[in-house]
């Protein structure tokens, strides 16, 4: 049964340039998302290793969602296209072995669209609640 | 009318339409457009305001919401989505469903009607007048 | 065929073209051949073998012997010079070091399928056309081919050489149906919930021993990331079921788009996990998004991980989720 | 070419020369109008309150019949198309109306707007192609004028419709170079005739109707054609302009391809 | 282990009316490491950064963590403080609990939690970070200004007149863009040719400037103080160096009838053409999809009438690869086309026109020669209707128009009303607004006299409908304050239409990595204190390109523009961003794989001599990075299977520490 105090775990990988500046306008903007959204900066969506993603699941992540700058936009002008082929044949993979697809996601969010970012984060959030609780991907000794 | 009644009523032509009343920004391109503006006495931009204000009373005792045509020009031309026709229809339609207020009935039709009229204004009038 | 590479390797010897060979010999056991460098006509007349149990792909062990310098002659089977040019491609061999010999191959036997069919004590094997004959200690045994081939061998992708400088038997042609897809497609089809059964039925039995990637020809690091305790993802023996997971993902991501689909890992786990499934996996869905494309066909192509198209498929609509 | 047709009842009674030159220039155009089996009225005009359900099921039921045929669905009296065209808008997109019209259908495939509604004159223009059409007319109507009365519900709302440039029509207008006619583009193509409130209210409708006519009257019409039954009723009777024609479309059409 | 500090920011009651922000302090004091936390009420004002200084000197602190704004905001404010007390800039970091917790979060204890996880993961990355140095690459001192309009011209100008070369890159066959277009300026009604041509002379004639006329940007490579573009020069088919722009072949082209582009198409202009008579430069242009020698090969009539012998049929376009420290996208905009609004009559009515076709229409060099005539039977109007806002301030979901006011509308639409009633008093003249803004000096005050002394009639409401019946517009409007609905028989309308970038500058940005909104204006790196730059270093925005301005603000964004570019031109060295890939060669396979997605060229190989076994040397191939090249993305990083490339300042093992400390809970 789902621990009624369940609080999924959600970590949110924002590029410098465009998501994470997206998440400071859904703030300035008061545009709320739940607190269960934690974001790391990253300078670009391209520096997000698969290793990362695995890592949050491994220690409870019950969520891990990738923001970047659109793909054409990118400040670094073609890393969000690698990432872009990265993360689909991750998901493909992980969806292969059977864990949840929707637990892992990816969005193109620009500096502008801090409504989109707020309303991402509130979907996703929504998505992985709805989920419950990570078992397939995460590793018992990292549990307290 | 209690102000709880009155907020039912406002939330229930709000949720018939669809319509977000808010987004209006007062430019009167539905009342520039509407072909049936002689005939109204309230008219688009008003509908839409005074819906905003909560006047839905005013409204639906009010001619003019027998004489939309619902021809969609306020819809199609509306840059702020308000589309005030969906307003109108929705404070008929709390007209007519309500008991014994239908706007044309059946008695009414044999002298409406002429020999070239197409069934088709006959059903449009009962759907729009009438429950 | 053996006695011709033999005799083939002993005139490059001879004539200065090489001055190592690397091959097969025997272990233990006649089905348990490990790679083998031969230095001397004598040491590959003593211990030189070719035949249905010389399974190994022997181009990793080009990456040690580039590094000690001379000329190296190799045998290559065809699914091996996959391995090869990818190594060459990645800077990890020296094509001008090393003369290949391409040896034709019609499929290795695997001794867990002859032993199913009761043939035991096995001292040797000779290949007559689409039959096995094995020798036992209690005498010789005739085998067809398809009955007891290995399991990569079954869904064979090429008989033809990528790269050789030249060739002994018949030359061969890339198979383009031959269902090597067809595990991952079925795979595909099952529920999520099945699929995950299925992967951990498999993967809980790994000892994490390493030997998939200790194999692996696409596994040539100079330290894997999982052995260096600076990465701060070291991890050893395995405690849990994620560690296992986390790691097979990992290496089939950093082998992605350059494994050759060689199926070394498959052979060599000794727990028979189906490892080549996942990197099949990634394999067919490069395949399908981004073009077809075969590791190690040709050392110029950019592989699909270093490139991208501006309209490429977006992670959200990649596979199927089935409810 | 194979299409469910829906004709409407009004095309069954007052309108059955929009429907008979329709059918007749089907015939020769090679196309195959299959009507579709037990429709019902489709209410006329579209209801678009989010919370009105039972009027939309008829057009649902024509709907779903089509894509179980496996057809696209042509519909010819604007009003029907329009009714239908939104209708089935609702049923892709909100899936409120979708679910409860489908818990009161019960519908052996629940509908979700698989199929493709076209109007007439989508047909000719997507599917024969006004060039085709061009080449099979017999008798071209060569130096008549003719305006092109789209009115409202061909055209709005146009995200729906999507069919032409609301705005700025050129369907029509194609349609009368196909059969050999001259168009008369002006202003007032695209307003509303008076529409059902003629049935109580003469006056709108004259006001509208004639402010119609005259403005294609003044662009040199000599004929309007238009696809509508009601909007050539408030035309005729109450466009009240002398000198200009008010006919279906389909008459004209069957009249260019010698079928009249 | 480090030693570090951790300072939490109330921000006023920004933060800390939503987080307690003492028990954040109290919390993370209890950190591994920590052995400093308090907070403080503005951490960013001076007396904050002496807190932090003191700090660092009292408790020898090695690292920071500062719980505040968004990085973006201040984690330079705070870096900095921290290297005046010899703290190592790097080893300061921000949890960013305004943007990500108070301002979105209402439950205190909830938004209190977050902040200390935020706080954690900081001093957790802290722990791994190490004291980083800034590299320096140069300076090319040139700058380069896309967009030859008033913005181009004037940030040009700017940049010349400190000393240095600046090239304009203009894709027509003129600099001078809209403004050389427009008659009059408001609110001072002066002669914008007066007032824009002698500026293009001047261009014209600075020796620092470089005009490439008829010529587009292809390509961008480099990054800040190094860019190498590649402009390619469209063939005009005539001699640039030897064209005197005397004019007879414009006149002699047998070609009369091509629609004239700088008079909005209300006349015609020859095959061969010079767009206006102040053109910069004064050169010929051959319009080779009307030119008949070119179509046909039969003509050659300009060929043959040039004193000079500058045309050239076979002329090729020209690739030209030019490096700069800067770049400016001036790329302007244009006026919308009404076309998705034909209830209004734009596509059927000769007689509906845009505001500047109007313009066009009253100008002394115009298809009129200035006096005011209708398109259509080049009469008189005596009744004109302006309509405001076509195609401006719609919803974001209507697909026709644009979310934004243009800004600029309502001012020249008054200075169209007062003009027309100056010069014709007999013309009634009505505008439909929504409403009148005129922010601006003198703006209201212009306005007003519209209305005042010039009988101007406004008319709150729009026009629903326009059709044209004998030669008379018929207008059907809303008067939202009478309460009408208003019939007028008009003899011309005139559609204010939103302006909207120009369709090239979303290219540009590509090309540039240079953000953009969702309407294709450039983003600026802040929309209140760095409104003239991009976020991407070394690209700055100037005019309309950035959003909806007029000529004054044009112009001061313009040289506010080559400020910013003059004071970058003006350094000898720029500090690199430390943070950049570096490759650990132990670890590297020598593969290639980070060099295949590098999008700088920041990494070579070499073969390099390393110690074997057994006191044997061996040769590897390893990757090196060029910190004054690479610009930190990471993509290597991802690339590398044996982690011998990592990201400084976002290594792996930071992002993994924060990514822990985040899932601990």
């Amino acid at each position: 049964m789902q621990d009624v105090n369940y609080r999924p775990k959600i970590v949110a990988f924002c590029c410098n340039w465009c998501s994470y500046a997206g998440a400071d306008l859904a703030g300035s903007s008061r545009l709320a998302y739940p607190a269960d959204v934690k974001i790391i900066r990253v300078p670009c969506s391209c520096r997000v290793n698969p290793l990362f993603i695995l890592r949050a699941f491994q220690r409870g992540a019950d969520g891990v969602i990738m923001a970047g700058c659109h793909p054409g936009d990118c400040h670094y002008t073609s890393g969000n296209y690698f990432a872009r082929r990265r993360m689909t044949l991750l998901f493909s993979m992980l969806d292969y072995l059977g864990i949840e697809r929707e637990r892992t996601r990816v969005e193109w969010i620009s500096a502008a669209e801090g409504a989109k970012f707020s309303k991402t984060m509130n979907e996703f959030a929504a998505t992985i609640a709805a989920l419950g609780e990570n078992k397939r991907l995460e590793d018992l000794r990292c549990k307290k | 009318m209690s102000h709880d009644k009155k907020q039912a009523q406002l939330d229930e032509i709000l949720a018939a339409s669809g319509v977000d009343v808010r987004k209006c920004m007062r430019c009167g391109k539905c009342t520039a457009t509407c072909p049936a503006f002689d005939e109204m006495e309230y008219h688009p931009h008003q509908f839409v305001y005074m819906v905003e204000k909560g006047q839905i009373d005013k409204l639906a005792a009010s001619p003019s919401i027998w004489q939309c045509l619902s021809c969609f020009a306020c819809m199609e031309r509306c840059p702020r989505q308000v589309e005030p026709a969906k307003l109108i229809e929705a404070v008929r339609l709390s007209v007519i469903r309500a008991k014994g207020a239908n706007h044309l009935k059946p008695e009414e039709i044999p002298a409406l009607l002429d020999a070239d009229l197409p069934q088709q204004a006959i059903t449009s009038a009962f759907r729009k007048y009438s429950k | 065929m053996q006695e011709m590479m033999k005799k083939r390797a002993i005139e490059l010897l001879a004539n200065g073209t090489c001055d190592r060979v690397l091959g097969w010999t025997n272990g233990d056991f006649a089905y348990d051949q490990t790679p083998a460098l031969f230095r001397t006509e004598q040491e590959l007349e003593e211990g030189f073998v070719y035949n249905g149990f010389s399974a190994a792909n022997l181009s990793k062990y080009l990456v040690k012997e580039c590094r000690a310098g001379g000329k190296i002659l190799v045998f290559l089977k065809p699914c091996d010079t996959y391995s090869f040019n990818q190594l060459v491609a990645e800077h990890r061999i020296k094509r001008e070091m090393i003369y290949v010999i391409g040896v034709a191959c019609d499929g290795k036997a695997d001794v867990e399928k002859l032993k199913e069919q009761g043939i035991d004590g096995i001292t040797a094997i000779k290949e007559e056309g689409d039959t096995y004959v094995v020798s036992t200690i209690y005498g010789d045994k005739t085998v067809k081919k398809e009955d007891v081939l290995a399991e990569r061998c079954v869904n064979c992708k090429s008989r033809k050489h990528m790269v050789y400088d030249e060739l002994i038997g018949e030359a061969g042609d890339v198979i383009a149906d031959c269902g090597r897809f067809d595990m991952v497609e079925k795979l595909e089809a099952m529920t999520p919930d099945e699929r995950y059964e299925f992967w951990r039925g498999v993967l809980s039995r790994c000892i994490r021993c390493n030997a998939c990637r200790n194999v692996c020809p696409a596994c040539t690091c100079e330290q894997c990331i999982f052995d260096n305790p600076k990465s701060g993802v070291a991890q050893k023996a395995a405690a849990n079921s994620f560690e296992e997971n986390m790691f097979h993902i990992i290496r089939a991501f950093h082998v992605a788009g350059r494994c050759t689909d060689c199926g070394e890992c498959s052979r060599v786990c000794p727990e028979n996990i189906p490892l080549h499934l996942l990197n099949r996996k990634f394999i067919k869905d490069v395949n399908t998004f981004y073009g077809t494309y075969q590791a190690g066909e040709d050392p110029a192509a950019k592989p699909p991980l270093g490139r991208y198209e501006k309209n490429d498929i977006e992670p959200g609509e990649a596979g199927g989720v089935k409810a | 070419m194979k299409f469910s047709y829906y004709p409407g009842c009004t095309l069954k009674t007052k309108a059955k020369d929009l429907d008979r030159y329709a059918r007749a220039a089907c015939e020769a155009l090679g196309v195959d109008l299959a009507e579709l089996p037990e429709w019902q009225c489709c209410g006329a005009v579209y209801t678009m309150a989010k919370d009105e359900i039972a009027s939309k099921l008829s057009s649902v039921r024509a709907l779903a019949s089509a894509r179980d045929l496996g057809t696209d669905l042509v519909t010819l009296c604007s009003a029907c198309h329009n009714v239908i065209k939104q209708v089935n808008n609702d049923m892709r997109t909100n899936a409120d109306i979708a679910l409860r019209a489908n818990n009161y259908l019960k519908l052996d495939t629940p509908y979700t707007g698989e199929t493709n509604v076209l109007h007439f004159l989508e047909m000719l223009r997507d599917r024969v192609g006004f060039d085709a059409l061009k080449a099979k007319v017999t008798n071209p109507l060569t130096g008549r004028k003719i305006g092109a009365y789209y009115g409202c519900l061909l055209l709005r709302p146009s995200k729906v419709m999507a069919m032409d440039d609301a705005e700025n029509p050129t369907i029509i207008e194609d349609f009368i170079r196909a059969i050999g006619a001259t168009p008369v583009v002006y202003g007032m193509r695209n307003e509303c005739c008076g529409g059902y409130v003629t049935l109580e209210n003469k006056g709108s409708a004259k006001k509208r109707s004639s402010a119609v006519l005259e403005s294609a009257k003044s662009k040199g019409a000599d004929t309007v054609v238009t696809a509508c039954p009601l909007c050539l009723y408030n035309l005729k009777k109450n466009g009240g302009t002398d000198g200009v024609d008010v006919v279906y479309f389909t008459e004209l059409l069957a009249e260019a391809l010698g079928v009249k | 282990m480090q030693r570090i500090g951790v300072f939490i920011c109330h921000c006023g009651t920004n933060i800390a009316a939503t987080v307690d922000v003492k028990a954040v302090a109290e919390a993370l004091g209890r950190e591994p490491g920590v052995v400093f936390s308090t907070d403080y009420q503005y951490m960013c004002s001076e007396s904050g950064q002496t807190l932090m200084r003191d700090a660092i000197r009292e408790h020898k602190l090695s690292g920071v963590v500062v719980c505040s704004c968004s990085p973006r905001m201040h984690e330079a404010t705070f870096r900095k403080a921290a290297e005046k007390e010899g703290l190592n800039p790097y080893m300061v970091e921000i949890a960013n609990i305004r943007e990500q917790v108070s301002w979105i979060h209402k439950d205190v204890a909830e938004a209190t939690e977050k902040a200390i996880i935020l706080g954690r993961a900081a001093i957790a990355k802290v722990h791994l970070n190490k004291p980083l140095t800034a590299g320096e690459s140069p300076v090319t001192k040139r700058a380069l200004v896309i967009g030859g309009g008033i913005a181009g011209i004037q940030t040009a100008l700017d940049i010349a007149e400190a000393g240095f070369e600046v090239d304009i890159v203009e894709k027509e066959p003129t600099i001078g863009g809209k403004m050389a277009q427009i008659d009059k300026t408001f609110p001072t009604l002066d002669c914008a040719a007066c007032i824009l041509t002698p500026k293009m002379v001047d261009v014209a004639q600075n020796d620092k400037i470089k005009i490439f006329s008829y010529s587009e940007v292809e390509s961008v490579k480099g990054f800040v103080g190094n860019f190498k573009v590649a402009i390619r020069k469209k063939a005009r088919f005539v001699d640039e160096d030897k064209c005197t722009g005397c004019g007879i072949c414009t006149e002699k082209c047998p070609q009369k009838k091509v629609p004239n582009e700088f008079n909005m198409g209300l006349d015609t202009r020859r095959a061969i053409y010079i767009p206006f008579a102040q053109a910069v430069p004064k050169v010929a242009t051959i319009d080779a999809n009307y030119c008949t020698m070119m179509k046909t090969g039969k003509c050659g009539v300009c060929q043959k009438v040039c004193g000079v012998g500058a045309i050239d049929y076979k002329q090729q376009d020209v690739i030209v690869e030019r490096e700069y420290g800067a770049i400016v996208a001036a790329t302007g905009f244009n006026p919308m086309k009404p076309t998705q609004y034909d209830e209004l009559g734009y596509s059927t009515c000769e007689d509906v026109v845009t505001s500047l076709e109007l313009e066009r229409l009253m100008n002394a060099a115009g298809p009129t020669a200035g006096t005011l005539l209708r398109p259509s039977d080049k009469k008189h109007p005596h009744t004109v209707v302006f309509v405001q806002c076509v195609g401006s301030r719609c919803d974001a979901e209507n697909e026709k128009g644009k979310p934004y006011c243009s800004k600029i509308c309502c001012m020249y639409t008054a200075k169209h009303a007062m003009l027309i009633r100056e010069k014709y008093p007999d013309t009634e003249v009505y505008v439909f607004y929504i409403d009148v803004r005129t922010p601006g000096k003198n703006f209201d005050e212009f306005y007003r006299r519209a209305v005042e002394q010039y009988g101007v009639h406004y008319v709150k409401g729009q026009v629903g409908k326009v059709v044209e019946d004998n030669g008379v517009l018929k207008v059907q409007a809303s008067d939202l304050l009478s309460g009408e609905q208003l019939h007028i028989d008009a003899d011309l309308v005139v559609l204010a239409t939103a302006v909207e970038p120009d369709k090239s500058a979303r290219s540009i940005a590509t090309m540039l990595t240079a953000s953009m909104d969702t309407n294709d204006f450039f983003t600026e790196a802040h929309a209140k204190l760095r409104p003239v730059e991009s976020p991407t270093a070394g690209i700055f925005l100037s005019g309309v390109c950035q959003g909806p301005k007029d000529i004054p603000e044009t112009v001061s964004q313009a040289s506010a523009a080559a400020a910013k570019v003059i004071g970058l031109l003006a350094k000898d060295k720029l500090t690199c961003n430390p943070c950049v890939a570096e490759s650990d060669e132990l670890l590297c396979n020598g593969c290639s794989s980070c060099e295949k997605v590098c999008p700088y060229g920041a990494i070579t190989y070499a073969d390099k001599e390393f110690r074997g076994p057994n006191r044997t040397t061996l040769i590897r191939r390893v990757a090196s990075v060029n910190p004054a090249v690479c610009q930190g993305c990471g993509a290597c990083t991802v690339a590398c299977p044996s982690g011998a490339m990592d990201l400084k300042g976002f290594s792996n093992r930071q992002i993994m520490a924060e990514v822990d400390a985040i899932c601990k809970m």
